[in-house]
């Protein structure tokens, strides 16, 4: 086969070129023609198409993005805002904290340990290439139904595969979500996040400037793996019995990336780098598109000084290529031979494979000819963008007229008895620690909390005891009865878990995975979404960071619920004054605060005792989430508080079941005035927390919430080994910690590690 | 004199800064040991670290064994040094030869994470000597492949020269033979064992602080003997 | 009894961290003249019955769903003979 | 250029936890008439010269020390030869 050359590209207009293959459409196509006034090359054909997939250039998504910038609120402690790998937040004392979920959904449905894992590396490589040291990492994860075996192949696989990657990389486990349904049967949703932590100075930038710095790229070698991985896993609907367009699957290497970081760590130490830019998703064509089109002047790559792992691979496929564990660096000439070293220490492979240079084109050679010739901007900022018709659906009116508030509750105290036992055993409120037991949440020494709490949070500073707290959320059922109002739920509660263990929220990051942008009532759900979390955003006064899309999560007609995922990132002083969740000491008052209401639409109540979905999720009173947060730090800097729970899915009984379990203490409690036992357990208002108080603060703490206006009710003390509601029903700790604690490892003790 | 306790650092190890972190927080300066420099810079005693050396991927610590500075380690090991492996550093003192048996995938075939209480068996060795004969402590495990096997007469023997250091209490987290989470060599200068007394030294962040006795016990033992 | 030998291995184009990791490993170990490593897995079977066609082609429909991931790894299935050179 | 083969299995009286689970899971797949499993380590090594008596002699050292850990695990070296029944 000729090497389809620039050159040759001009001389034959008229080859027929496979753009439909490759997922671009006709318009695109065109428009890249136009773009260079002549058909594209193979390679610049590859290019254009890994670039302009949903998953790359956020073409149908964009256009709703938009307001995380346009209603951003002021905020001084963001460094770096949306756009860059990462955002940046400024936590005081000169550190900068960075952090960014992403998804991995289709390649972990596909083969669910590796798919997992280089969502893991992946994430990990975003962060390291901002210059942070990477700290933490979390796992936001939704399966189809519990007992479908589809479910104990793919989860046992995910969580193998986030534990595998991250353990050996010597990452925190801090944190996560498992949530089980069935509308995630052939779309699971595998989110991750990761943390990290860096000195103001050390902020990098994914630029190439300065004409005749060097491009190096080191790390793995590249090999044939994920070609075209990005385009077609993650933009295409994936269909088992479709064409055969099986995708290549990357295998990760977390040795590889042990070392990548280490390496690229001190390669920052010593301020070797201009630029950085970690290879991800499409590769080669987007870390060299990004460095070029973000920098100054343009960039020359010889592509045939690429290290192979496979000999055999086109210039197309090189480019196109996602093996893992690689990064892309610009580094001033006389400061390449000290990079080289240090690479070499570390056993990291690094080659110079380009420059910087003053034109303005991305110019890419194969053994001395151009293959490659285009204005970078066009390959990776200035790519299609889609306004997508987007309606309301029909079904909504009639899935928030099918009230649940309505649904048969219990009326003996027996009844509320049974359902409690049912409520807390139940697959999405069971424990989860057969997962998190498998993942390594020690490493670093600095782990101050992590799950089950409410937050995980790492220490920073070991003289002063600075940290941060980050919690993620999200819950599908609210965001199909009410898109907008399922964003704000996901947003306050994220929020509200950062407050509840002492910390100050500062910042979002946030991953919306979504069905099909073609489907008007799924591209609805997304600008719902969007819009709700911008406007949440706006008013507890915490930017989004950054994020990442997933779209076309669904099988046929059928999507996921819209899932948007939302990780809240908060700084504390000192983490010697964190709160625990766990009831640990007799004789505390348990206070609940906040305002309970009649709110069972997308309850776990609903979900586990009628298999029921209807009517309007819990209302949002963003003013109150800020109050409460207030109260819950204050309250932990002064030391008026020894545990506290935030209220989410399942209400205050599940709530107040795992301060109990975690403490190994048991709580009487009386019903409120004016309030139904039923409600005041199963309800699911938002704005909501329970705390323990020591006796000797009581008055205190009572008169600080009475002074600023929020409800805080005495509702019981810990006490006993039971949870006993006076004059309904009392449940022996041993029997709801088996309830709690059995039904995870029963449902997958036979399913395959 | 501060007495210099060195950790060594093997491509892919991760919990050699904790490692330090607890050299300092018991009294000792800790030292950074490079796997590929056999000098051991006057230390006076060596920890092999958890992680993942050289990924893990052919055996746990069957690299790692073979690196320039084990060689120094190993014939100071032979000469009496203290040397403590921790998961991952037992796995390289099993390879080496420096102790008896091996470990295997934990028979759950799963990565566990847990507190663990373990009972202190022996209190000779060089690194136990801070410990009460049968104290129960507890701290975190963390390991894939940390189910202890050898074969009989090995175990046996190592009963009946109480070189069981520390066995498992409550559940065997992995499938160890005779609940054994860390054994010693003969002299009781080489100390292995799966579950990681370096996070547990401080309340904030271990479950516990009953892993500093490690620390604490060989410097004691190292300013009595110098 | 007879035993039927499933071999499982990544696909060519696949990475292989833990053959790397062996080959890296080599010249330190003082081997030279290996090109190439690939680690795959072992797995014995013990067969009750003869091991006729119908038993192979369910050993090998087993390899294919449960035994290997056939989206990155490849499988040979063959029944055990003696080897040429053992050693234990 | 030669490939040979080094097989590592546990040894018989060591637990194999990993071919126990293949083996529990046979029965929820439909499979009968299997009476064990074990899982071991497949080894392709490919060699540069000829494969002599020295080269395998040199092969076999390498498992011995290093491929294989043989305070619990057996290896067998064999040059490469066709396989019965193959299935990619
Ligand atoms: N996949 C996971 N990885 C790590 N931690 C998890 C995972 N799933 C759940 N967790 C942790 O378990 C705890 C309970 O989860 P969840 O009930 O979703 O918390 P909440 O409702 O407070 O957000 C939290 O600490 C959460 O971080
Ligand atoms: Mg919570």
């Amino acid at each position: 086969m000729t090497l389809d050359t620039v050159k040759h590209a001009s001389d034959t207009p008229d080859v027929e070129q496979p753009w439909a293959e490759l997922g671009l459409k006709r318009d695109e196509y065109d428009r890249i023609r136009e773009i260079l006034g002549r058909r594209p090359t193979g390679a610049e054909l590859a290019m254009y198409s890994v670039m302009w997939s949903e998953h790359c250039s956020y073409k149908s998504s964009k256009v709703h993005l938009k307001q995380f910038g346009e209603k951003a609120p002021e905020s001084d402690a963001l460094l770096v805002g949306i756009g860059e790998n990462a955002g940046v937040v400024d936590v005081g004392q000169g550190y900068a904290v960075t952090f960014k979920v992403e998804s991995h959904n289709h390649p972990s449905y596909i083969e669910p340990y590796q798919g997992a894992a280089t969502g893991i590396g992946g994430i990990v490589r975003d962060i390291l290439a901002m210059g942070a040291r990477p700290v933490a990492v979390m796992d936001p994860l939704r399966f189809g139904a519990p007992d479908h075996p589809d479910t104990k192949r793919v989860l046992p696989g995910v969580v193998a595969g986030i534990g595998g990657y991250g353990n050996c990389l010597g990452l925190p486990n801090i944190g996560g979500e498992v949530v089980f349904d069935p509308c995630y049967q052939g779309n699971p949703l595998v989110n991750a996040l990761c943390v990290g932590v860096m000195r103001h100075e050390d902020i990098h930038l994914a630029k190439a400037s300065g004409t005749g710095n060097k491009v190096v790229l080191y790390g793995a070698r590249t090999g044939g793996d994920g070609i075209g991985g990005v385009s077609v896993l993650a933009s295409e609907t994936f269909d088992e019995t479709g064409p055969a367009k099986r995708p290549a699957v990357q295998v990760g290497d977390p040795f590889q990336e042990k070392l990548l970081i280490e390496c690229t760590l001190e390669i920052f130490k010593e301020k070797l780098v201009v630029g950085i830019q970690d290879l991800g998703g499409a590769g080669l064509s987007c870390a060299t598109s990004e460095l070029a089109s973000a920098g100054s002047g343009g960039m020359r790559v010889d592509l045939d000084t690429v290290p192979l792992r496979d000999s055999t691979l086109s210039p197309e496929e090189i480019l196109m290529s996602e093996s893992q564990e690689r990064m892309c660096a610009i580094v001033e000439p006389d400061k390449v031979d000290r990079f080289l070293e240090i690479c070499e220490k570390w056993d990291v492979i690094a080659t110079v494979i380009g420059e910087v240079t003053d034109g303005d084109r991305l110019e890419i050679y194969w053994h001395g000819e151009q293959i490659v010739d285009v204005p970078p901007r066009t390959v990776a900022h200035e790519g299609p963008v889609y306004h997508r018709p987007y309606a309301r659906p029909e079904w909504q009116d009639a899935l928030q007229a099918d009230d649940a508030n309505k649904l048969p509750r219990p009326e003996s105290g027996e009844e509320l008895r049974e359902q409690v036992l049912r409520l807390v055993g139940s697959p999405n409120q069971a424990s989860k620690a057969w997962i998190t037991d498998q993942y390594d949440r020690y490493v670093l020494g600095n782990t101050v909390l992590a799950q089950p709490e409410d937050s995980g949070m790492i220490r920073i500073d070991e003289e002063t005891g600075l940290g941060v707290a980050v919690a993620t959320d999200g819950n599908g059922r609210y965001a199909k009865l009410d898109p907008y109002t399922g964003a704000q739920l996901a947003l306050a509660e994220s929020y509200r878990n950062v407050a509840t263990t002492g910390a100050k929220p500062l910042a979002v990051t946030d991953c919306l995975n979504f069905g099909s942008p073609e489907d008007p009532g799924a591209m609805w759900q997304f600008a719902e979404a969007c819009r709700g979390l911008a406007d949440a955003c706006q008013v507890l006064g915490t930017p989004v960071t950054g994020g990442n899309v997933s779209l076309y999560n669904q099988t046929g007609d059928t999507a996921i619920h819209p899932t948007p995922v939302v990780g809240v990132l908060g700084v504390i002083d000192d983490v010697n004054r964190r709160t625990p969740m766990a009831f640990s000491e007799e004789g505390q008052m348990i206070y609940l605060l906040g305002d309970t209401r009649e709110e069972l639409g997308g309850s776990a109540w609903s979900q586990v005792i009628h298999d029921h979905l209807g009517g309007m999720p819990p209302k949002v009173d963003l003013e109150r989430e800020k109050l409460l947060a207030e109260i819950l730090i204050s309250a932990s800097r002064d030391g008026m508080i020894d545990a506290a729970h935030d209220l989410s899915d399942g209400g205050l009984i599940q709530a107040l079941t795992e301060s109990c379990l975690k403490g190994g203490k048991g709580a009487r409690l009386i019903v409120p005035d004016g309030l139904d036992a039923f409600v005041f357990l199963f309800s699911e208002s938002a704005g909501r927390a329970i705390v323990s108080v020591p006796r000797s603060e009581e008055l205190r703490f009572t008169d600080m919430c009475g002074v600023r206006g929020l409800p805080a009710t005495r509702i019981g003390v810990v006490d006993g080994d039971a949870i006993e509601v006076q004059g309904r029903f009392s449940i022996p700790l041993t029997e709801l910690r088996e309830a709690h604690e059995s039904t995870i490892p029963a449902l997958l003790s036979d399913a395959r590690a | 004199m501060t007495t210099r306790i060195g950790v060594v650092t093997f491509p892919g190890s991760l919990d050699d800064v904790d490692a330090r972190r607890a050299v300092r927080l018991a009294g000792g300066e800790p030292v950074a040991l490079w796997h590929g420099d056999k000098n051991l810079h006057q230390v006076d005693a060596v920890v092999l670290p958890g992680g993942f050396s050289y990924g893990d991927y052919l055996r746990c610590g069957a690299i790692a064994r073979f690196s320039p500075v084990m060689e120094t380690v190993i014939e100071q090991a032979r000469a009496g040094m203290p040397v403590l492996g921790i998961c991952n550093g037992f796995q390289v003192l099993c390879e080496s030869h420096l102790l008896p048996g091996a470990l295997t995938r934990n028979d759950h075939l799963h990565f566990v994470c847990r507190d663990q209480r373990l009972r202190v068996e022996n209190t000779a060795t060089a690194w136990t000597g801070d410990y009460a004969e049968g104290e129960e402590i507890t701290v975190p495990l963390k390991n894939g492949e940390g189910g202890y096997v050898a074969d009989e007469r090995t175990l046996d023997e190592l009963e009946a020269e109480g070189r069981v250091v520390f066995r498992y209490l409550d559940v065997n987290p992995n499938g160890s033979r005779r609940d054994i989470a860390g054994i010693c060599n003969e002299a009781g200068n080489v100390v292995g064992l799966m579950p990681h007394p370096e996070h547990a030294v401080e309340a904030l962040t271990g479950p516990t602080t009953d892993g500093l006795g490690f620390f604490t016990s060989v410097l004691k033992k190292l300013v009595a003997t110098s | 009894m007879a035993r039927v030998v499933v071999d499982v291995m990544l696909k060519p184009e696949i990475l292989d961290p833990q053959g790397q990791a062996v080959q890296r490993a080599l010249p330190r170990l003082g081997y030279q003249g290996i090109t190439d490593v690939r680690q795959g897995k072992r797995f014995e079977l013990e067969l009750e019955g003869p091991v006729d066609d119908a038993a192979l082609a369910r050993v090998r429909q087993l390899a294919e769903t449960f035994l290997a991931n056939t989206v990155i790894e490849d499988f040979t299935v063959r029944v055990e003979e003696d080897e040429e050179v053992t050693t234990a």
